[in-house]
């Protein structure tokens, strides 16, 4: 069991960590690099409080080993949140009051956040279906559809089609 | 003991020589979906593990009627690429857009029921598998692949490398019912083809999955349909026929008294929206 | 073989704090030379929002701006007791405690204010804006940051204050039950519309709707929060949380999320409510409590819409398809006895 | 209603914790690491219910990163109860398994060691030498003569009321004559509920850090619902000063009740103060689900004496507590739920009797509507069942039943803040449901109508 270096771009900077075969990269981000937006929920992918986008695409980080993101651009919570202020989402979140105890939240925003990417304006049921993977337990849901679809609003505009 | 060496062989040879190098010692995984939860509990300890993602059996391509998958495709990409409705409709009713961005379409076949969604589809489409090991290639129908409850035919150095299949000539219909309607194991699962001419069906396939140790094909029931017409009497004597065909288990979601009663009620389900889409062409 | 709908409602009370009383929360408030005032508690914040409601209470009793107050809690070197939050007691228990301690601040405060505006302190008020004013003569006033400053560099005062509350601890009588175990009631009626497959026992809720009277709501939105989500928590326990999958064999026990299943983004139905506010005697500005009922009179009234679409009482949660296509079965059955 | 001007209070101003959350900055309990921390793990027992004959570690001591083990000898005062605090005893639940283990899942030994990983494996590789008893699941079979006895005092029930110099097997409420009025009734209705146990799943599992610090005290980081019960409790089971520990608290990922028990604490400061090192010891999801409290399970038995007019004039119910294993917060609950169980209406004789039963499961605890969400289950289901017996529309049942301000209620408290009729008429407003006149004249204040101002 030699511990082995993975490069990889975090959140827009190359990144180097040494780590024992098969670490998740749940354990990369929040043991070794102290990143701790990304949650640890279940560690079974079932709960969707670790997604991080791996190269813009929604993946659970409790069940992917690090060498498989060995140069990939991984993004974290971290990476969108601006040195001043918030991301548009994250506005949306917080204006919509679509976060409670906030543990599944990070989870929420990159979903949305690729989503948003792929479907400027994603309808109800996109919306839910793309957030199928992340339990809430707290809020029932109906504030955090809102945050998203407020999110589409305040990145493109409110005036086009819903 | 923890994991000494995860692999991640860039090529299919590679990716041979270890298997030929540990045989059974070595755990093969795809997109981690089913192993990693049970490595990340400690139920699993594997020592020397492989993974797939970069060996390039992604290819998914079309030629002379048939479609081949290569066995690392994601089932995102099935759901977003796929030429045949049927598979992209059991993508989409598998897991979550975060689980099937990892997930694949050979690590499917490999999911203990009652997961294994997509599976169901690809042996109702009469799916083939490609093996590859030491001596070279060699291909089962899937219907033939399981031999019981996580065991197939697979030789010890051998690989999935390719799902391959012919573009459905027919109608499908694909119902999964579970207890919520996303990211949720299956009660029961039902995926059917039948080809249908002059009114009487010439050819029927209709595979079960979540009632058994694996997926089934129900040929009793597919031959209560073949020859007949597409009627309310032979859908629920087909119906009938398949919840005699399957094997239940009971677990966290549903018993097997329950799914047993939900065999007939969803094959014939299945099999009217083929009669309802028949009647309407 | 159809599909049913069914309507069913509840009517529920609930009780604020615990059960027999005896269960304190104190806080302290100082203000510091910048006009903050900091209250302080041991109290946790499980994402209701305790620390935003707090900060709102605290605002209101002390009559300084909300951005005026700060939070310090949780921490057991530096906070007060509090005794915890569940039993809804949080924004009853702490609130008065707030309230009280508030009260304190006040009257330094003003004495303060009455030194340096050379009026009476029953003359003075404060305009929530961050001034004390002379009432009537609003252009006679000191903003908090000059009077915090005043009380300290000047008058060598501590603007602080301490709060406390406690509903004494209640006996119970053993031969009659007779106690006291509320400090107020809260109350709940819920509507539920199901949908009914009597092929397979499936059950979809259309939509849970619900007045509550919960005193006084002191954030509308969070209060929404908990509606919201313990509506759809109350939905899960009627149709499918359970640890014992065959009660009360321990068998097939969830592991995960996977098999123990709590409703995802697509399983919400309709949640809408109106909220009442009949300020309660004892709580904090009137409040009530609104934290865990949310999620109890949503489970009788699917169960009772369940019966009005298909007409079986499923009396045993949760009310799984299997568990009412058995009774489907059953009701068929002795259909097919009484028409014989 | 009161009119008050108020400020703030009724505004919906934003979340103080809210920007930490949208930011992911906001510090829970798992995020929470120190350099040389190491981490727990425990051994749990198989089977729900066996005598401890031997624990063998040697095979777990060989593992690289294994720093050390602790069992129930290592425990100052290894017998407990969550409620002694308040006055509720006896203590009679192990921190760490002693000769026998009463549920699946219980904790039997921890090992602490130097990564998860080591620790899973190293905890994998205890060898508990286990004789396995007969188990009883089901709160009635637990109460009869031939289960196996769970408790050293030698029932499967709490004992009530030995305060008083009492042995009562259940919380009893007697409010008039139930007897006499189901005589009296014109219909008698009957119904038997069940709830299932049900686990809080909050997205974020139980945890803490226990930090040594220099000056001889222990940080303990915690995601309890309660930090001085949490700190109190550990304090007593470890035998030291209270002053000794030092909680921080406050950010939660989710409770609903489940983070009120005090489980994790207790033995992570224990391993800290052993090893002189930060300890962790945090929930796996598995353990969260099969292995924490849950809300326990309730079984209810009603009879109710019901009038041709609707009124229900008596209601007897027998209530049974499945508190699994160990009373945790049950034998609490089942006060209040006798408090409750009669429901929001004046019934004029009631008889209640409320047990907390013990059996093979993993202990119930504290949720979201402690022991009135099976009360109120059990009542409203019951109440559309008496309108369906006796042809009366629901709405119209409670309405005439309902619990006015004046009334006394079967704890004998005076109703001083009932709402329900307004509450009812409220919802009935939100969804078109009409309501005849003789209701909507009715009120929470005046039993015989008119306005309340």
């Amino acid at each position: 069991m030699k511990p082995k270096i993975v490069s990889f771009t975090l959140n827009g900077r190359p990144v180097d960590v040494m780590v024992r075969p098969m670490t998740t990269l749940q354990n990369v981000l929040r043991r070794q690099l102290e990143l701790t937006a990304t949650k640890a929920g279940c560690r079974q992918g079932s709960c969707g409080s670790c997604t991080v986008l791996v190269n813009g695409e929604p993946m659970a980080a409790c069940l992917l080993p690090i060498e498989d993101v060995e140069g990939q651009e991984v993004l974290t919570l971290e990476g969108i949140t601006p040195l001043h202020g918030l991301h548009p989402i994250q506005e949306a979140f917080f204006e919509n009051f679509a976060v409670q105890c906030g543990y599944c939240t990070p989870g929420m925003i990159m979903v949305t956040k690729a989503l948003l990417e792929r479907e400027p304006r994603p309808d109800e049921a996109t919306i839910r279906e793309a957030l199928s993977g992340n339990l809430c337990r707290c809020t029932g849901y109906q504030a955090i559809v809102q945050a998203v679809t407020d999110a589409a609003d305040r990145l493109h505009g409110n005036g086009g089609v819903s | 003991m923890s994991v000494q060496n995860y692999y991640l062989p860039e090529s299919l040879g590679e990716a041979l020589e270890l298997l030929a190098r540990y045989g059974p010692d070595l755990l093969v995984i795809a997109g981690g979906t089913v192993a990693m939860p049970l490595i990340n509990e400690g139920v699993s300890t594997p020592v020397q593990v492989m993974g797939l993602r970069r060996t390039g059996l992604d290819e998914m391509a079309r030629s002379n009627g048939n479609v081949k998958i290569g066995a690392t495709t994601t089932l995102t990409r099935l759901l977003e690429e796929s030429p045949v409705p049927l598979l992209r409709t059991a993508a989409r009713n598998t897991a979550a857009w975060t689980i099937r961005n990892m997930g694949t379409v050979g690590g499917n076949l490999f999911s203990p029921p009652p997961a294994g969604d997509v599976a169901v589809a690809l042996l109702a489409l009469d799916a083939e598998v490609t093996l590859t090991g030491s001596g070279g290639e060699r291909v089962v129908p899937l219907a033939r692949f399981w031999t019981g409850f996580m065991t197939n035919v697979m030789q010890a150095d051998e690989l999935v490398t390719a799902i391959t299949l012919p573009v459905p000539t027919g109608k499908t219909a694909y119902i999964k019912y579970g207890r919520k309607q996303a990211h949720t194991p299956a009660v029961v699962t039902v995926a059917a083809h039948l080809v249908v001419e002059g009114g009487r069906v010439q050819q029927a396939r209709l595979a079960l999955g979540a009632v058994g140790p694996h997926p089934l094909r129900c040929p009793q029931a597919e031959a209560v349909l073949t020859g007949s017409e597409l009627s309310e009497d032979a859908i629920t004597e087909a119906a009938q026929t398949a919840a005699g065909e399957c094997d239940p288990f009971t677990d966290a979601i549903a018993s097997e008294w329950y799914r047993r009663k939900m065999v007939p009620v969803y094959v014939a389900r299945a099999l009217r929206q083929i009669a309802q889409e028949e009647a309407a062409s | 073989m159809a599909k049913h709908r069914g309507v069913g409602m509840a009517a529920v009370n609930y009780p604020t704090g615990m059960n027999l009383g005896g269960d304190p929360s104190q806080a302290l408030i100082h203000a510091t030379t910048t006009g903050t005032f900091v209250i302080t508690l041991s109290s946790t914040d499980l994402g209701q929002g305790l620390k935003t409601v707090i900060a709102q209470i605290g605002a209101e009793a002390l009559g300084v701006p909300f951005e005026n107050v700060l939070i310090d809690t949780a921490d057991t070197d530096t906070g007060p007791h509090c005794m915890g939050t569940f039993a809804s007691r949080a924004t009853h228990r702490v609130g008065n405690a707030v309230i009280r301690a508030a009260e304190e601040a006040r009257k330094v405060m003003f004495e303060v204010a009455s030194e340096e505006l050379e009026v009476a302190p029953e003359d003075l008020e404060t305009d929530g804006q961050g001034n004390i004013r002379v009432k009537g003569s609003p252009e006679h006033s000191i903003n908090i940051v000059d009077l915090a400053l005043a009380a300290h560099f000047k008058y060598g005062k501590t603007i602080s204050g301490r709060g406390m509350y406690i509903k004494p601890k209640s006996e119970v009588d053993p031969d009659t039950g007779a106690m006291d175990p509320d400090s107020t009631e809260a109350h709940a009626c819920t509507v539920a519309e199901v949908e009914v497959d009597d092929e397979t026992g499936e059950v979809k809720v259309l939509s849970i709707k619900s007045a509550y009277e919960i005193g006084r709501q002191v954030n509308p939105k969070l209060v929404e929060g908990q509606i919201q989500g313990g509506s759809l928590m109350g939905m899960a326990h009627a149709l499918y949380e359970t640890t014992a999958p065959y009660y009360p064999a321990i068998d097939h026990a969830p592991g995960g999320f996977n098999e123990y299943i709590v409703p995802g983004p697509q399983d919400q139905p309709e949640i809408e409510s109106v909220v009442l506010e009949y300020p309660s005697v004892n709580g904090p500005f009137g409040v009530k409590g609104v934290g865990e009922m949310t999620a109890n009179s949503p489970i009788p009234a699917i169960i009772n819409a369940i019966h009005d679409a298909v007409g079986v009482w499923i009396t045993e949660l949760p009310a799984t398809p299997e568990k009412i296509l058995r009774a489907l079965e059953e009701k068929r059955k002795e259909e097919e006895r009484g028409a014989e | 209603m009161t009119k008050q001007l108020l400020n703030v209070v009724g505004q919906s101003v934003h979340r103080r914790d809210g920007m930490g959350h949208v930011t992911g900055r906001t510090t829970f309990v798992d995020d929470i690491q120190f350099r040389d921390m190491l981490y727990l793990k425990m051994v749990r027992s198989p089977v729900p219910h066996a005598r401890i004959r031997g624990i063998d570690f040697s095979e777990a001591e060989k593992v690289p990163g294994f720093v050390r083990a602790l069992t129930h000898r290592d425990v100052p005062k290894n017998i407990y109860t969550i409620l002694c605090l308040i006055g509720v005893g006896p203590d009679e639940e192990p921190v760490l398994a002693e000769d026998r283990v009463l549920y699946k899942g219980e904790q039997i030994a921890a090992v602490v060691a130097e990564s998860e990983e080591a620790a899973v494996e190293a905890a994998s590789r205890v060898v508990v030498d286990l004789e396995e008893l007969p188990a009883v699941f089901d709160v009635e079979e637990a109460l009869k003569p031939d289960a196996p006895v769970l408790k050293p005092w030698g029932t499967n029930y709490f004992i009530y009321d030995y305060e008083y110099g009492q042995s009562n097997p259940c919380r009893k409420v007697r409010f008039g004559d139930v007897e006499k009025a189901f005589a009296e009734a014109d219909y008698i209705v009957e119904g038997r509920y069940q709830m299932s146990p049900i686990e809080h799943a909050p997205t974020e599992t139980t945890g803490c850090v226990v930090k040594p610090e220099p000056d001889g005290r222990y940080t303990v980081y915690t995601n309890t619902q309660a930090l001085f019960f949490t700190l109190d409790n550990s304090a007593l089971i470890l035998n030291i000063p209270f002053n000794k520990l030092h909680f921080v608290g406050g950010t939660v990922g989710g409770g609903f009740g489940g983070k009120v028990d005090v489980i994790v604490e207790p033995i992570a400061i224990l391993a800290a103060m052993k090893t002189g090192r930060p300890v962790k010891y945090v929930f796996s999801r598995e353990e969260e689900m099969r292995c924490s409290s849950t809300r326990g399970a309730w079984r209810m038995y009603f009879k109710d004496g019901v009038m041709k007019d609707g009124r229900i004039i008596a209601r007897k119910v027998t209530t049974y507590a499945d508190a699994g294993a160990y009373n945790r917060h049950t034998p609490y609950a089942v006060t209040k739920h006798a408090a409750n169980v009669a429901g929001p209406y004046s019934i004029p004789n009631v008889w209640i009797d409320a047990y907390c039963v013990y059996t093979n499961r993993q202990p119930g605890s504290a949720m979201r509507g402690f022991g009135v969400t099976p009360a109120s289950f059990a009542v409203e289901v019951q109440m559309d069942r008496i309108a369906h017996t006796i042809g009366m529309d629901p709405w119209e049942l409670r309405f005439i039943n309902a619990y006015r301000n004046g009334d006394v209620r079967p704890h004998r408290k005076v109703v001083e803040d009932a709402t329900l009729i307004e509450t009812m008429k409220a919802a009935a407003q939100l969804v078109g449901k009409e309501l005849p006149e003789h209701l909507l004249a009715m009120n929470s204040w005046d039993r015989e109508g008119g306005h309340h101002g």
